[in-house]
């Protein structure tokens, strides 16, 4: 699954993008093994309110499965024109 | 329909005149250009846009697409750019061209308040006393539910 | 501020470029254009707009200075042209800029419904079946009431 | 008193402007003088909620008092932008 971090999320945790092998059926089990894995992860995932995805590049919500998914993005809300 | 997402300043005058130009049953055409300003307490050095490659265009273009439906449109224009800007510089705009005056309105405010919450953008503001995320405002949300 | 009752064409690139630059303060500028298209039954010939000068000019100013106190604006500007124009020249713009959209927006719809149907000028339409007086638009004189 | 004509009022009375004397005190009773006239004006003026007047170049009504004005106004309703 290839996981893409943006703005403060990806500041949080130090990286724009990886890949990561996982077992998670949702988006919301993928932040789970996410933030198991490191502090950096667990605060950058610790207020979910504050935070967005997209899967696929569509924009999603954490109850989202996974099935088939190739790209799952975080970021904090958007700010754009 | 022309969609831009692109690092490079674009030109207000060129883009609104030829915007403009070339139809026969058009009777408005409303533009709306964001420009990087100083904030409430400091000087800007910069602004810095981040933004999700792929994800933008395709979300930009169906937000293009979802105004042409809900009002009569002849034309839709979005340029937005990306990377490091200066207070004064151009950051984005919008242009929309009907037979009335409602639709062109409408449709550019529409438009805006969407491109300000759900286009993959997040501005990032350097002052002299450091840099900062710009925080979603509430009542551009809120702007939403009007449409 | 920038009031302009003239029968010369203008530039709306060249307007809007001078007119966006140069405010530290400013963060949305829109524009709004007024077109002569053709209308639903003849192809126009042209369109002649008669106006009442000196009232014309007073008029207009009195809108952009109540614009900018109920709104928030760095700047006003509308051009309105006279005379007779064809299909596809540019009528008239107004142009706005402020530090949020939201003043931006409202001010320049506020300035056209006023404009439409408040300043002293009236349209005569000239197609190859004859010339005849634009009427007033009920749905113009409603939508002064939101204001 | 300065009387100006625009759009068709202009055109049914025929003429853009001209210098009325008059014993009118109001806007009402000048277009009464002027109605009496002849039968360009009484068609010009013939249905009232059809026009506008301005006063001294400002927008005003029928009811206008004429002390100290110069300028007096007729034309259908406006039709800018």
């Amino acid at each position: 699954m290839n996981v893409l971090y943006f703005a403060w999320v990806r500041e949080r945790i130090g990286l724009p993008r990886e890949d990561v092998d996982t077992t998670a059926t949702t988006v919301a089990e993928l932040v789970d093994e996410l933030r198991a894995r490191e502090d950096r992860y667990a605060l950058a995932f610790s207020d979910l309110s504050a935070l967005r995805v997209a899967v696929d590049q569509e924009l999603s919500d954490f109850d989202a499965k996974l099935d088939g998914v190739r790209e799952v993005a975080f970021f904090p809300p958007m700010t754009g024109g | 329909m022309r969609i831009a997402i692109q690092q490079a300043p674009f030109d207000l005058g060129v883009e609104s005149t030829r915007f403009a130009a070339g139809h026969r049953d058009v009777g408005a055409v409303v533009t709306f250009t964001g420009i990087v300003r100083d904030t409430g307490n400091a000087r800007l050095d910069a602004m810095e846009i981040e933004h999700y490659p792929g994800m933008t265009e395709t979300a930009v273009t169906e937000m293009a697409r979802e105004a042409q439906t809900r009002w009569s449109l002849a034309d839709v224009l979005i340029i937005h750019r990306h990377g490091r800007l200066e207070t004064g510089d151009m950051i984005m705009m919008v242009a929309t061209a009907s037979r009335h005056r409602k639709d062109a309105f409408e449709a550019a405010e529409y438009l805006m308040d969407y491109l300000k919450s759900r286009a993959p953008f997040w501005k990032r503001e350097v002052t002299a006393e450091g840099a900062s995320w710009v925080e979603a405002r509430g009542e551009d949300e809120d702007a939403l539910s009007r449409w």
